[in-house]
């Protein structure tokens, strides 16, 4: 399996993860480490492929989609912003409610159990963009992907305009950053919480969506921790929209590395922690870096000013 | 005044959407018992693998079919479930407790000891000891036999010589289906070569595709998937291809239905139900291990009815089949190489 | 301010027995015939009562292990990565033992389990306490990174048990009885009111807890005392692990510690963190958990609708219904 | 002249506390109005409820004579603006993204930074801020940090100015700044409120005053030059005429205590806080310690108790080197410290006496017998506690935060002085009490200094500084700028000088 095959699959791979990740790193822009992405990412793609069954149109599914995940996002904003749950609690509790009702609901929506496969023509579109074939070696790797994909791509420039550019990325940060301050200068925080959740809630339908309609399927428990290794590339990505793009894509990159090395005497486990090692690594890594910097300036300053002063 | 409407609002919305989704699971069951009552402790829920599914159905039926016969299919979820449920059996008097795979062999083995008139059944228990446990029945579905037919079948239909398959895990399990595949194809013998990969993982069609096309991209006109869920994503690479797909367990003919050949088809209703006819006709014999394969008719070979395969291969396969059923062929539990 | 807090998880119960009950109504079955049953199955018999207890005393552990960090400000939610290192600790350290005497491999296991569940208690709380950074980030990060680390070593590694069908790690022959498990648990239980309410080590614990700046202030090492709660928290959760694997399953499954710790930090908020409360919390979630089983074995109820009700009762266990401080911070606008 | 707003008998209740009680108030625009009272006395809570933060629970506000109700969005479109004692700042954005937080001007889509940096700009300019607006907001001082909290607000172009003790973090001569700045603000016809306890700065300022007390409005309508500042402290404290405590410096101090010497301290971002400090303290002698806060005060003191480490120098406690022990060890020599914010540091609030009485020296002998607490014993301690120091509204097992600040107060003190400390450190010790705890306060620290104890009084209340030490030290940026040995005939010019580090090491000029 050559190199550019191997990017083919890790940007089809990462495509669903991108989009969940640009959702939860919105959330926890305004300060809510949202940990339930995988259950919002599964109602989603659930959501679609029964939008999908009843309208027998693929965009119709992905907006039923993301309506039910939005619906869902509601209910867990309402309890966090309102009620004040416990951000954990309530996110593990979303986790288990969405894998038990896709679970459940399989029997009276489909008649079936365990997996529901649609017809071949509410598959999602592949484009083929011909003048991307003149290119040679990116053209290759990013032609044919479905829209969504494409979506996915291209969200963290435009998750970075709005966040650097626009007055509501000002919003959302000074609302993170300092939610007091925020509310002296008249920024309604509530809104700005429950608006930032609610693009988190529709960018994990698109995900869900996305996963599930590029096979046309949908198996119980099919995001497979998609959810959290998102999470751990906007952890890995200090919440930079850029930068999660990055990872995103290097995690897309080592999946598609094991499927080129078919799986054969190596151990997916060591490459499911890698994702999280990292997420560790880069949640400490500024912290102490910070720290030695300060340490060394002030080492630096002290011995400076005190031996000067003394000297005259 | 505000807050307190916001709190019962928030309350309304959840609870409502919890309400409409639920209201169409869990069937009634009643039945009054008579004589035999059978509990089928499943150490995964049912929905989560294609022949469990198979399994519970075709136990209901049984149990639809003969009056003096209850049978209870119960899913014990977590770890730590095993043992306590498999008690509550006993406790709840059901005369008959078949539980599943090695998971559960401690907690049958440790409920087996306090309740010896009990007489448990233990699904491809892998038990080494078995002798030492009197009311214990350890039986095995042989599904390397089907899957040396499906490899037979594989290297009688392939164009290019070369054959693919996808595990879902590089687990015992999963190796002793490879193993009955790749002796198929050495019995067939016409220079077929097999590639092996293991998607890791039983529920995640969208990396099984990937699998799956990497394969047919390497060169392999016959997908054989061993993965559960994630093998309908490799059905459906074969589909989308135009290559063929090889089942295991089930038929993909939803996601592969012009691309499967066929199915090793592996009956655990059969085999469960034979043991419990055993039981209720007394020939129960506890402290043995059981192997049922196709001479028993727990599994077998079914071609998919979109006749892909032409009549002679069909033909030739099925005489293969009956030279196991007779025994004739010798099948090693260890794959070739991986 | 005691009672609010209890009527509050009271409230908190019923609601979510009472949505529990109606998705069981809708479901098609009698909610009122589904908790007899769930109470004959936790209570009913001499067999549910050893269940109720089985399932309660891990949940206890934890809770008492999340309570004492929590008290310091330190939100322990690593639990799982803590039992999944404590366990392989005891699976590795009976593979290198072999033939060495039982009682020594005993207590090299429970010796080693306890450090390693300390350790990985600490990773959190020294990156929260000495860096700032947020431990439920890391916390999280570190349940993922143990649980996969476990499947590998499970799988691959030399406790890995060859030729089963689904991995799993190779058994350890010594085991702990269910009855010392239990008495060692009363005595956690006894020693944590006792040590929390009489003595000096307890004082500087809930100081430092409520005030850290006024710990410093009048001279109490608050960094040494935050970081000794997550020890003692470690420890807890190790004699957790140490009962599971060598009372009950001497073999370590795949996730076999998946969300152990949100039943532990359930009770924990349940019982507003008083030892009493917790403890009473943490019967309840064993007594469902008792309880289901028998649900399953007599009605049609599935599993995981039982499941659902103890979803409830977490999520509406922090829902706090009287927050008189919340109303006023908002100024009552 | 028309009232641009006006509040009427404006009520707040908070659980336990009736912030505002009917309370009326109108603002005229072009004219500063003083708003005068004790902490405590509501002025934030009615500033908030004028800028929207909290809606009145009864009463109405009036805007160019329309009632309206509105929330701070509200506020800052009817042109309102306040400016906070603790800083609305977040520090990881730069000048320009925290003044136009809130109402960015937006042009296709986007912030249209170009203008906004044009217009913040002109204002630096105005306020002579040689900076460049995006720098950092953690990269300023703290005068600066004050000015850009006005610009914040005439960057919308208020018409009403709220500012909430402004002078609390500048030297004189910042403060003097800012009341030019606020004179050309009444000639843009804006109407300024000016919120403070500072006597001298209201009559200086205030076209208009009116001074609240315990939530009520004691006193309106004065015109500037009508009233002088002893008639505006008596209508604080309500009439009585209580006469504060004054030190008699009777009895010369013995031998050194505690002595400092070229004690050097830099914060985490190397600027240094303390430069080349040395100072003695002898015993039975008050030594305060003035200045304006923030110039090297609380790093000071947290150095003494241990709470830091100096980064060059040593302490010596009856010639013992403390510098680099632990705060434990340090109380055990003999340093005493009562906190200057008593609320965080200085009591634990949801705890009873018995549980901050012993905080420090558990182990010792008479609370426990080192492993077990002796509550029997420790009850009987804070018994006699309650009863020497007459610490009124206690009821055991009730928590210390029902009580009233002196009451808490006087549990801080009673607990160090107990433990017969030989240097006792009071940091803003009657910081926001009433006249009677002040005394109470005040008459302790005289007996301490009798009995003997060095005590080093550090304030920002200049009279209270004057009234009680034998011998004065100013700060300025980290190091002494001026002592006063006699302080009986110091001036306060003077004193204000060295506070704004004008001539080094000036000596007390007047004897």
């Amino acid at each position: 399996m050559d190199i550019v095959t191997i990017l083919t699959v890790a940007v089809r791979h990462a495509g669903p993860v991108l989009l969940v990740a640009m959702g939860g790193l919105l959330a926890s822009r305004v300060n809510i480490f949202n940990l339930a992405l995988e259950g919002f990412m599964l109602i989603g793609a659930f959501s679609s492929i029964v939008g999908a069954f009843y309208t027998g149109n693929v965009w119709l599914g992905v907006l039923f989609g993301v309506l039910a995940s939005t619906l869902m996002i509601i209910i867990y904003a309402v309890f966090i912003i309102e009620l004040e749950v416990q951000p954990v609690v309530c996110a593990i509790s979303i986790i288990t409610l969405a894998s038990g009702l896709t679970r459940y609901l399989l029997n009276p929506v489909f008649g079936v159990s365990g997996r529901y496969v649609l017809s071949s023509e509410l598959a999602m579109p592949v484009v083929h963009m011909n003048w991307l074939e003149a290119i040679p070696v990116a053209g290759q790797i990013l032609n044919n992907h479905s829209l969504l994909v494409y979506f996915a791509l291209v969200l963290p420039f435009v998750l970075a305009f709005v966040i650097n550019k626009t007055k509501y990325g000002l919003d959302i940060r000074a609302v993170g950053m300092n939610e007091e301050a925020a509310v002296s200068a008249g920024i309604h925080v509530r809104k700005v919480k429950y608006s930032a959740l609610m693009i988190n809630g529709i960018l994990c339908g698109l995900g869900g969506a996305e996963l599930a309609l590029s096979v046309y399927m949908f198996n119980v428990g099919m995001t497979n921790g998609r959810g959290y290794t998102a999470l751990a590339a906007i952890t890995l990505a200090g919440c930079n929209p850029l930068l999660s793009l990055i990872t995103c894509l290097l995690f897309g990159f080592a999946e598609s590395l094991v499927v080129s090395l078919s799986g054969v005497g190596f151990s997916s486990y060591l490459l499911g922690m890698l994702p999280y090692a990292l997420a560790l690594v880069a949640a400490v890594a500024p912290q102490v870096a910070r720290r030695c910097i300060h340490f060394i300036k002030r080492k630096k300053s002290e011995t400076e000013m005190i031996s000067e002063y003394y000297r005259n | 005044m505000k807050r307190k409407l916001k709190k019962t609002l928030a309350m309304m919305l959840a609870f409502v959407l919890l309400a409409s989704a639920v209201s169409g699971c869990g069937s009634k069951s009643g039945g009054e018992s008579e004589k035999h009552r059978i509990a089928f402790v499943s150490y995964q829920a049912f929905d989560s693998s294609e022949w469990l599914q198979n399994l519970t159905k075709g136990l209901k039926q049984y149990e639809e079919e003969n009056e003096n016969v209850e049978i209870k299919c119960i899913e014990a979820l977590a770890v730590d479930q095993y043992e306590t449920k498999v008690r509550a059996c006993c406790e709840e008097g059901f005369d008959i407790i078949i539980t599943t795979y090695s998971d559960m062999a401690d907690a049958t083995i440790a409920a087996a000891a306090d309740y010896p008139d009990i007489k448990f059944g233990i699904l491809q228990g892998e038990m080494e000891n078995i002798a030492d446990y009197s009311n214990i029945a350890d039986f095995h579905l042989n599904r390397t036999e089907t899957a040396f037919i499906q490899g037979c079948a594989a290297a009688l239909m392939t164009k290019t010589g070369k054959v693919g398959f996808v595990g879902g895990s590089d687990s015992g399990g999963i190796n002793e289906i490879l193993a009955g595949y790749q002796q198929g194809i050495a019995y067939i013998d016409n220079g077929t070569e097999d590639v092996v990969t293991y998607c890791n993982s039983f529920t995640d069609p969208t990396i099984g595709k990937e699998y799956a096309l990497q394969l047919i991209a390497g060169g392999c006109d016959v997908i054989f998937g061993a993965a559960g869920g994630s093998g309908t994503g490799c059905a459906q690479a074969a589909e989308e291809q135009g290559v063929m797909y090889a089942a295991c367990d089930v038929h993909y003919t939803d996601a592969a239905p012009n691309a499967e050949i066929g199915s090793a088809m592996n009956y655990f209703e059969n085999m469960v139900i034979a043991f419990i006819d055993d039981t209720i006709h007394d020939n129960y014999q506890g402290g043995t291990s059981r192997e049922y394969g196709i001479a028993q008719g727990a599994a077998g070979y079914e071609f998919a009815d979109n006749d892909l395969a032409p009549q002679d291969i069909q033909d030739q396969v099925m005489a293969v089949s009956e030279k196991i059923a007779a025994g004739e062929i010798e099948i090693a539990s260890e794959p070739l190489h991986k | 301010m005691r009672n609010r807090k209890v009527i509050n998880s009271v409230l908190a119960i019923m609601i979510a027995f009472i949505m529990g009950g109606l998705m069981v109504l809708l479901s098609g079955d009698s909610p009122l015939e589904t908790y007899s049953v769930l109470l004959k199955g936790s209570f009913g018999s001499l067999n549910a009562l050893k269940n109720t207890i089985r399932y309660s005393i891990p949940v206890v552990l934890l809770a008492y292990s999340f309570s004492v960090c929590n008290q310091c400000g330190y939100f322990n939610i690593s639990h799982e990565s803590q039992m999944y290192s404590a366990s392989l600790a005891i699976v590795m350290v009976s593979e290198l033992t072999q033939g060495w005497p039982s009682w020594l491999r005993l207590i090299l296991m429970m010796a080693a389990a306890c450090m390693a569940s300390i350790a990985a208690c600490m990773i959190p709380a020294a990156a929260k306490f000495g860096l700032g950074v947020s431990e439920v980030v890391v916390g999280v990060m570190m349940n993922y990174l143990m649980a996969y680390l476990t499947k590998h070593m499970i799988a691959f590694s030399f406790i890995a048990q060859p030729g089963s069908s689904s991995i799993m790690s190779l058994p350890v022959s010594e085991s702990v009885g269910a009855v010392s498990i239990t008495v060692s648990t009363v005595v956690i239980i006894l020693l944590y009111q006792f040590v929390m309410k009489k003595t000096i080590p307890g004082y500087r614990l809930s100081v430092v807890g409520r005030n850290p700046l006024f710990a410093n202030a009048s001279g109490l090492p608050s960094m040494r005392i935050m970081l000794s709660s997550a020890v003692v928290g470690g420890l807890l959760t190790g004699i957790c692990a140490i009962g599971e694997m060598l009372g009950y399953y001497h073999i370590i499954y795949s996730d076999f510690a998946v969300d152990i710790g949100f039943n532990g930090m359930t009770a924990a908020l349940l019982g507003a963190q008083n030892a009493i409360g917790m403890l009473l919390g943490s019967l309840l979630l064993g007594a469902l958990k008792s309880g289901s089983v028998l649900l399953t074995v007599v009605t049609s109820v599935p599993a995981e609708l039982v499941d659902c009700v103890k979803g409830f009762v977490m999520f509406f266990a922090t829902v706090t219904f009287i927050r008189s401080d919340v109303w006023m911070r908002k100024g009552g606008k | 002249m028309e009232p641009i707003i006006e509040l009427r008998n404006v009520v707040k209740q908070f659980p336990g506390v009736l912030a505002n009680d009917h309370v009326n108030l109108a603002l005229y625009p072009g004219e500063t109005h003083a708003l005068v009272g004790e902490n405590g006395a509501g002025k934030s809570t009615l500033m908030k409820i004028l800028y929207g933060q909290y809606a009145p629970d009864e009463g109405e506000i009036l805007i160019d004579g329309i009632s309206c109700r509105y929330d701070v969005t509200g506020a800052r479109q009817h042109k309102i603006g306040m400016v906070y004692q603790n800083f609305m700042q977040i520090p990881q954005m730069s000048i320009l993204e925290n003044i136009i937080l809130g109402n960015a001007p937006v042009s296709k889509g986007m912030i249209d930074y170009a203008s906004a940096e044009k217009k913040v700009r002109t204002y630096l300019e105005r306020f002579h801020m040689p900076v460049s607006p995006h720098t950092l907001i953690r990269n300023l001082s703290v005068g600066e940090r004050q000015k850009i909290e006005i610009i914040k607000v005439l960057y919308f172009d208020a018409r009403i100015l709220i500012l909430d003790e402004p002078t609390a973090v500048l030297t004189p001569q910042e403060s003097e700044e800012l009341f030019q700045i606020i004179e050309t603000l009444k000639e843009e016809q804006r109407s300024i409120v000016f919120i403070s306890h500072k006597l001298r700065e209201v009559i200086a300022v205030g076209d208009r005053i009116t001074v609240m007390s315990k939530g009520r409005v004691v006193q309106e309508g004065w015109k500037r030059g009508e009233v002088t500042e002893t008639e505006i402290a008596r209508a604080m404290i309500g009439k009585q005429n209580v006469q504060l405590i004054q030190n008699q410096r009777e009895n010369t101090p013995g031998k050194t205590v505690l002595e400092l010497n070229k004690l050097w301290y830099f914060d985490e971002l190397g600027v240094p806080r303390l430069r080349d400090l040395s100072l003695q303290v002898r015993s039975g002698e008050i030594l305060g310690i003035g200045g304006v806060e923030g110039n090297g005060q609380t790093e000071l003191i947290r150095i003494l108790i241990g709470m830091l480490r100096p980064s060059y120098g040593e302490i010596l406690v009856e010639q013992i080197d403390l510098t680099k022990a632990s705060v434990a060890k340090r109380r055990q020599a003999g340093i005493g410290f009562v906190s200057d914010d008593r609320m965080t540091e200085g009591l634990v609030l949801d705890g009873t006496i018995e549980e901050n009485v012993i905080a420090g020296n558990e182990c010792d002998a008479k609370f426990s017998d080192g492993f077990l607490l002796k509550y029997g014993r420790i009850r009987e301690y804070c018994k006699n506690l309650i009863g020497d120091y007459d610490i009124k509204g206690l009821t055991p097992g009730k928590h210390v935060k029902m009580l009233s600040g002196g009451n808490m107060q006087k549990i801080i003190l009673a607990r160090e002085i107990e433990r017969k400390p030989k240097v006792l450190i009071a940091a803003q010790p009657t910081r926001g009490l009433d006249i009677g705890a002040i005394n109470s306060v005040r008459e302790l620290l005289l007996e301490q200094r009798k009995a003997g104890t060095a005590v080093i009084l550090v304030s920002a209340d200049l009279e209270e500084l004057m009234s009680l030490s034998d011998r004065m030290l100013i700060l300025f940026e980290g190091s002494i700028s001026g002592e006063v040995t006699d302080v009986l005939h110091v001036t306060e010019e003077e004193i204000g000088l060295m506070m704004g580090g004008a001539g080094e090491h000036a000596e007390q000029k007047s004897h």
